[in-house]
């Protein structure tokens, strides 16, 4: 357990690395100076400002400081908001973005594998069409289009839900299924065909030859192992999330990271841009490992001295 | 030991829609398992026998499979009439089946132990203590080493030989009265392959149970049967006891499959027989014989009239017009006939 | 006594990490005469195929030495290199893999052709094609259909005329027809016995299925776990088995006759059963008209009284 | 012949007249080649072939689109915001530009930087596949590695942060797109090299003596194209999805120049009046999402071998 632990946290911590350093030098790419956005600022106050975020040192001592900044945990203040602390606003954001993204998780992984086992328990009949058509829909409408038309119809024309802002439960409901659209489509398409193969598998007809009753061969037998998959996909599902929550909060007006970070990025805040940045890929990083953690129980085989099992 | 059949195939007939035309698979097959016998049922690829026995089970997904006529009379109904959840009452319990591949007949993330117990917790009203006690006697009737740990395995912890006797094990688990085992050693090893007969043969021993033995290799069928029905594109060419076939074969195909397998006791290295041209193509069968156009010996009516079953001895009949009284003397061919003449003084 | 066309000394093919390597062919050694059929049995696993790739340069070997046509196939010039790709051939056991979907089986009986830049002529190369399709029992018709119209038995004979290419010295037949139906593989083994007869071509014929190795082989290798058990003339081995591998392996195989197959009682093998000690010299030791029997000293004179 | 019943027969009916074992050996199938089969089963997908033609009105409108129309897509003419009537087929936006016009332009930048991400994914991924593949031992194994880390990195984040650095134009956007996205077409590139390596006539090959050259070339390429085509016809409707997704955080192409995710930005803030705005550039970008991701399921139920009957 522990070697297999050990070569995925050194892969993170080599991402993570990587992350760091890029966004750092492509900061320093940037064109221009990250105050000179409005207006030119009297030489004075220009020489504090620089002097206040250590822009007048030698690149390397900003590199060395930056670094350990980051890895304690301090992304510093903002550029744009003088007085905000990044941290503060990650604090405040985060478990917005965070309610907004399970509730996204939970319908496109909840719904998805259930229309897709139910398209592929009834293969070719008109269920099955029916949940193929919808995972198209839900595959070639983008998220913020999704989003637009939810607005336009329930929220506009309709009036079920508020069009936008975030105080409560209801207000949850549109952007969550604007940004789980898509990726239940794909659950769907992926739990489909993969309960397909497992409910033609020579076990599964091992199952109904021992008299095991239909209901029982689909859920005991063959969905566990039609799930494997789906569980792989968890990683790259969390990380379309997190990035389409960027253009929901947008949208739907949600103080969450998400929108912090879209604004920092058209005022170029690149502390915060920075900051936010790291923020998700720990975030991304560590989903990842809990994937490969929660496949290895599912899967016995998967022995996890090093992810090889040792058939007799 | 022949006395009522417990199971009773008539004129059974199976079609499958595919995108090439209706392919006739099953061309009116008839036959009888007694209690307590291993009828074995061989032919090559094509020939239709583990669709005919997999349609005992009902197991035929439909669409493609069409069953088209015919009956299975089993426990006095016929089962082609019984509804999925009748059949599921069936089987496992009084009819099991082991598959070919016993790499992927398991469930690869569930526990042996629960794989065993799953089908008497169905079928019998048991605890689960004592399931659980009924699957450790069952695993070692079969022959799997200091079966406590091995219980909680998973099937990769198993070789191929050891999980195809789990399977064994989960197909006597109900204690039914008729197994099925589609090609059970083809993929193991000749030294497994024995082991695994072996086990088979003590199992029927004990319990009266009938099998109908399902494979390619006439080896194994020497081995295990008691009773021979040899199928042909899709239909059963000839039936009798194993002496019958090996020692009197009636039927030109079953002359060509004996002819065509080495006899690893003779020294002589003549020819091997074959059989020439390939099997007919089952969308649309020929009118007459199935075998006339392979058979050297094919007469005119061959090509026009599908032959009865012709009876050729006691319980012993073959589908060939060369046993109708008319029809001109030919003999089982030379080389057959000495072959078994030369190590066992056979009466022919 | 003519030279061999094939002769193997101390082979060995290791897998796997160094410390503790899987040693799939373990140090054997052993000879092919022209024009002759030499049979490799053992179940799965003991190394039967790996041997057969390795010599034909698929794998690369970790040990010992390979002759072919007396040229070690270590050292070999350019043109030694191509004599070799011509004069050594393969076919399979997969009649479905063994063939290139997208190519037509003209295309694959040209490739040879194209590889060495030999018959350019159009003409030329269509007449060496339809050759080679005769000699198999296929007609010209079937040059420009695909793979998968044919019948598994069709694909292996047309493995094996992609192999007579370049009138082969030595083919290796790795499993060739155990994925056949009885009747064709006597179709194929029959085929590939009078090719032997017309081209006096040696095999290689490495299977499991012991009754067809015995009729098709004059001599016979078993092996285990990488190591040749016991080798010899064919009938030799089978009436007199010495090795208790070998006598247990023969008591497996079931026979097409019901009398004999119900007093045939199986012999079991346990490889500790010999008990051998570090320093017991164990090799292959000579039982009369070369019969060889991997045991040690002890076990040579005992078994030989 | 009628049917004669089992007593009528005479003894002529019983004279030899020997097999026919040549009938036997005709080949059941008429010969179609690989790709005349592929097709064949492309076609009779209805799903596969909606997206097909859906795909080549799209194609058909983004090439002759901009000519059918008498405006350009910058000409501003006065009329702001108007819905879709006779003389603006899909209205105006607020600076009385024909939507029509600018849709199709639009057509044009995002297409084409789906294909263009698409190909460079190609050329990166499947020359780092192949070669990760075709080699085998210690540089396959450093350059999965490689690989590995690349996808822990978020994708997306790394190309907003590009974008925010580099001026936002074409052909930032096409770097930025392809960044990481070539490592998945790597990976498929690999496996497929990895499975055909091993298959039987890629080795008889070796035994006739081919060189790696000549394995690629005649069998691996041909091969491994079925995969590594489907993989192209669906990264190019995640790299348009992407490029819309970008353009709508203002990371997009800039004005004039319009793609259908600038479109679609600028078309949001008037949803409650101008709802066209939004509406014909987002129905194009899920039209062609929906094209190219049929398209590619469809070519590879085709290709499947499983498949075929």
């Amino acid at each position: 357990m522990i070697k297999y632990l050990g070569q995925r946290l050194i892969y993170i911590v080599i991402a993570l690395f990587l992350i760091i350093t890029a966004t750092f030098f492509l900061m320093r790419m940037a064109p221009g100076n990250p105050f000179a956005s409005e207006r030119a600022l009297p030489p004075a106050i220009q020489e504090s400002l620089n002097e206040k975020y250590g822009l007048d040192n030698p690149w390397y001592i900003q590199y060395k400081d930056y670094l350990i900044n980051s890895a304690t945990g301090d992304f510093g203040t903002s550029m744009k908001y003088k007085y905000r602390e990044t941290n503060d606003m990650i604090a405040e954001g985060f478990p917005i973005s965070m309610t907004l993204g399970l509730e996204a998780m939970f319908i496109a992984v909840g719904f998805g594998v259930l229309i897709g086992t139910i398209a592929a328990l009834f293969h070719n009949k008109w269920p099955d069409y029916l949940m193929s058509v919808l995972a198209v829909i839900g595959i070639s409408v983008p998220s913020f289009v999704m989003a637009a038309v939810l607005q336009y119809y329930l929220a506009l024309q309709a009036g079920w839900f508020p069009i936008a802002g975030w105080n409560g439960f209801i207000y949850s409901i549109l952007p969550a299924v604007a940004l789980a659209s898509t990726p239940m489509a794909f659950i769907a398409k992926l739990t489909r065909s993969s309960m397909l193969e497992e409910t033609n598998s020579e076990y599964v007809k091992m199952a109904k030859a021992k008299g095991i009753s239909r209901w029982v061969v689909v859920f005991k037998h063959a969905l566990r192992n039609a799930l494997l998959p789906v569980v792989t996909y968890l990683a790259p599902l969390t990380a379309g999330i997190i990035t389409g929550s960027f253009v929901i909060e947008e949208i739907f007006a949600i103080p969450g990271i998400g929108k912090y970070f879209v604004t920092s990025i058209s005022n170029r805040d690149y502390t915060v841009i920075m900051g936010t940045t790291v923020f998700y890929s720990v975030i991304l990083l560590l989903a990842v490992l809990i994937v490969d953690i929660l496949y290895s129980f599912i899967d016995p085989r998967i022995s996890l001295k090093g992810g090889k099992s040792n058939g007799r | 030991m022949m006395n009522e059949p417990i199971l009773q195939m008539k004129n059974l007939e199976i079609d499958f829609k595919t995108y090439a035309g209706t392919v006739k698979a099953v061309r009116k097959v008839s036959f009888d398992v007694f209690e307590g016998e291993t009828l074995a049922i061989v032919g090559e690829s094509g020939s239709g026998k583990s669709v005919t026995n997999q349609a005992i089970m009902k197991l035929l997904p439909q669409p493609p499979a069409i069953y088209a006529g015919g009956e299975i009379l089993f426990g006095g109904s016929n089962i082609l009439e019984k509804s999925e959840k009748q059949m599921e009452r069936i089987r496992g319990n009084e009819i099991s089946m082991i598959f070919q591949d016993p790499m992927t007949s398991l469930n690869p993330t569930m526990k042996i132990g629960k794989q065993i117990t799953e089908v008497m917790l169905k079928h019998k009203k048991i605890s689960s203590g004592d399931a659980k006690k009924r699957a450790l006697e069952l695993m070692d009737l079969v022959g799997i080493p200091n079966p406590k740990k091995r219980l909680n395995q998973y099937p990769h912890e198993f070789s191929g030989g050891m999980r195809q006797r789990v399977v064994i094990a989960i197909a006597l688990a109900a204690d039914p009265r008729l197994l099925i085992a589609d090609e059970p050693t083809t993929a193991l090893d000749v030294t497994i392959q024995a082991q695994i007969l072996e086990v088979m043969k003590d199992v029927q021993k004990n319990s009266r149970t009938s099998i109908i033995f399902i494979t390619h290799d006439l080896g194994v069928v020497a081995n295990v049967a008691d009773r021979v029905a040899v199928m042909y594109a899709g239909e059963i060419v000839e039936i009798g006891s194993v002496d019958d076939i090996f020692y009197n074969p009636q039927h030109p195909y079953t002359w060509g499959l004996l002819g065509s397998m080495p006899d690893m006791n003779a020294d002589k290295k003549e020819e091997l027989r074959t059989i020439p041209g390939s099997p007919p193509n089952l969308v649309d069968p020929p009118r007459g014989d199935a075998f006339a156009a392979r058979n050297p010996r094919a007469m005119k009516i061959d090509f026009e009239k599908s032959p009865p079953m012709f009876e050729a001895g006691k319980d012993h009949y073959a589908k060939t017009w060369r046993l109708h009284p008319a029809a001109p003397k030919t003999e089982v061919p030379e080389i057959i006939r000495n072959r078994y003449m030369q190590y066992n003084g056979g009466d022919q | 006594m003519a030279e061999p066309i094939l002769t193997v000394k101390n082979l060995q093919k290791h897998f796997g990490a160094k410390n503790n390597p899987l040693k799939a062919v373990d140090d054997i050694s052993f000879h092919v005469m022209p024009g002759e059929t030499l049979g490799l049995v053992g179940e799965s696993g003991c190394g039967k195929s790996t041997t057969g790739r390795t010599i034909i340069n698929l794998y690369d070997k970790t040990g010992g030495e390979v002759e072919f046509d007396g040229r070690n196939n270590d050292r070999l010039s350019r043109k030694e290199q191509k004599q070799f790709h011509q004069k050594l051939q393969m076919i399979f056991q997969d009649p479905y893999a063994s063939l290139n979907p997208r190519m037509t089986v003209f295309e694959i009986l040209e490739e040879g052709y194209d590889i060495h830049k030999l018959y350019k002529k159009k003409k030329e190369r269509r007449e060496r094609i339809y050759g080679l399709l005769e000699s198999v029992g296929l007609n010209r018709e079937h040059a420009n259909r695909y793979p998968h119209e044919f019948s598994g038995g069709q694909r292996q004979r047309i493995g094996i005329a992609r192999a007579l290419s370049f009138d082969p010295k030595l083919i290796i037949a790795d499993e060739p027809i155990s994925a056949l139906d009885v009747s064709i593989q006597a179709q194929v083994v029959n085929m590939m016995k009078n090719i032997q007869k017309e081209r006096g071509l040696a095999y290689l014929f490495i299977a499991h299925d012991l009754s067809m190795v015995k009729y098709i082989s004059d001599r016979i290798a078993v092996m285990y776990k990488g190591k040749i058990m016991e080798i010899g003339d064919a009938a030799d081995l089978y009436e007199r088995p010495v090795h208790p591998y070998t006598k247990s392996l023969l008591s497996a195989v079931p026979q097409p006759d019901p009398h004999s197959e119900k007093d045939r009682r199986r012999i079991s093998y346990d490889a500790d059963m010999h008990e051998y000690t570090e320093d017991e010299e164990l090799e292959l030791r000579d039982f009369g008209n070369n019969h060889l029997v991997y045991c040690s000293k002890k076990e040579y004179d005992s078994w030989k009284a | 012949m009628a049917d004669k019943n089992v007593s009528e027969l005479q003894p002529s009916d019983f004279e030899i007249v020997g097999n026919k074992t040549s009938e036997t050996e005709t080949l059941a199938r008429k010969s179609i080649s690989f790709w005349g089969e592929v097709s064949r089963r492309f076609i009779k997908n209805k799903l596969a072939l909606i997206g097909f033609i859906t795909l080549a009105i799209i194609i058909i409108g983004a090439i002759c689109g901009p000519w059918i129309s008498e405006f350009t897509y910058r000409q501003q003419n006065g009329d702001y915001n108007m819905a879709p009537n006779g003389t603006y087929w899909f209205g105006t936006d607020d600076l009385g530009r024909d939507i029509f016009t600018r849709v199709w332009i639009g057509a044009r930048i995002s297409i084409f930087i789906g294909f263009a991400a698409a190909i460079i994914d190609l050329i990166i991924g499947v020359a780092w596949g192949a070669v990760a593949g075709l080699t085998g031992g210690r540089t396959d194994e450093i350059m999965m590695r490689i690989a590995d880390i690349l996808t822990a990195i978020p994708y997306l984040l790394v190309v907003i942060i590009l974008l925010v650095v580099m001026q936002p134009g074409l052909f930032p956007m096409i770097i930025a797109l392809s960044l990481t996205g070539w490592v998945n077409m790597a990976r498929i590139t690999r496996s497929e090299i990895l499975k055909l390596k091993n298959q039987e006539y890629v080795l008889a090959a070796r035994t006739l003596g081919a060189n790696n050259l000549h394995l690629i070339k005649r069998h691996l390429l041909p091969n491994a194209l079925g995969a590594i085509l489907v993989t192209m016809t669906l990264t190019i409707p995640t790299a348009i999805f992407t490029e819309a997704f970008l353009s709508y955080l203002g990371l997009g192409v800039p004005a004039p120049l319009a793609s259908w995710g600038t479109m679609a930005n600028d078309g949001y803030p008037a949803l409650a009046n101008a709802p066209w705005r939004l509406f014909f550039p987002g129905v194009l970008i899920c039209l062609t999402i929906f094209a190219f991701n049929a398209v590619g399921d469809g070519l590879r139920d085709a290709l499947d071998p499983k498949l075929r009957k």
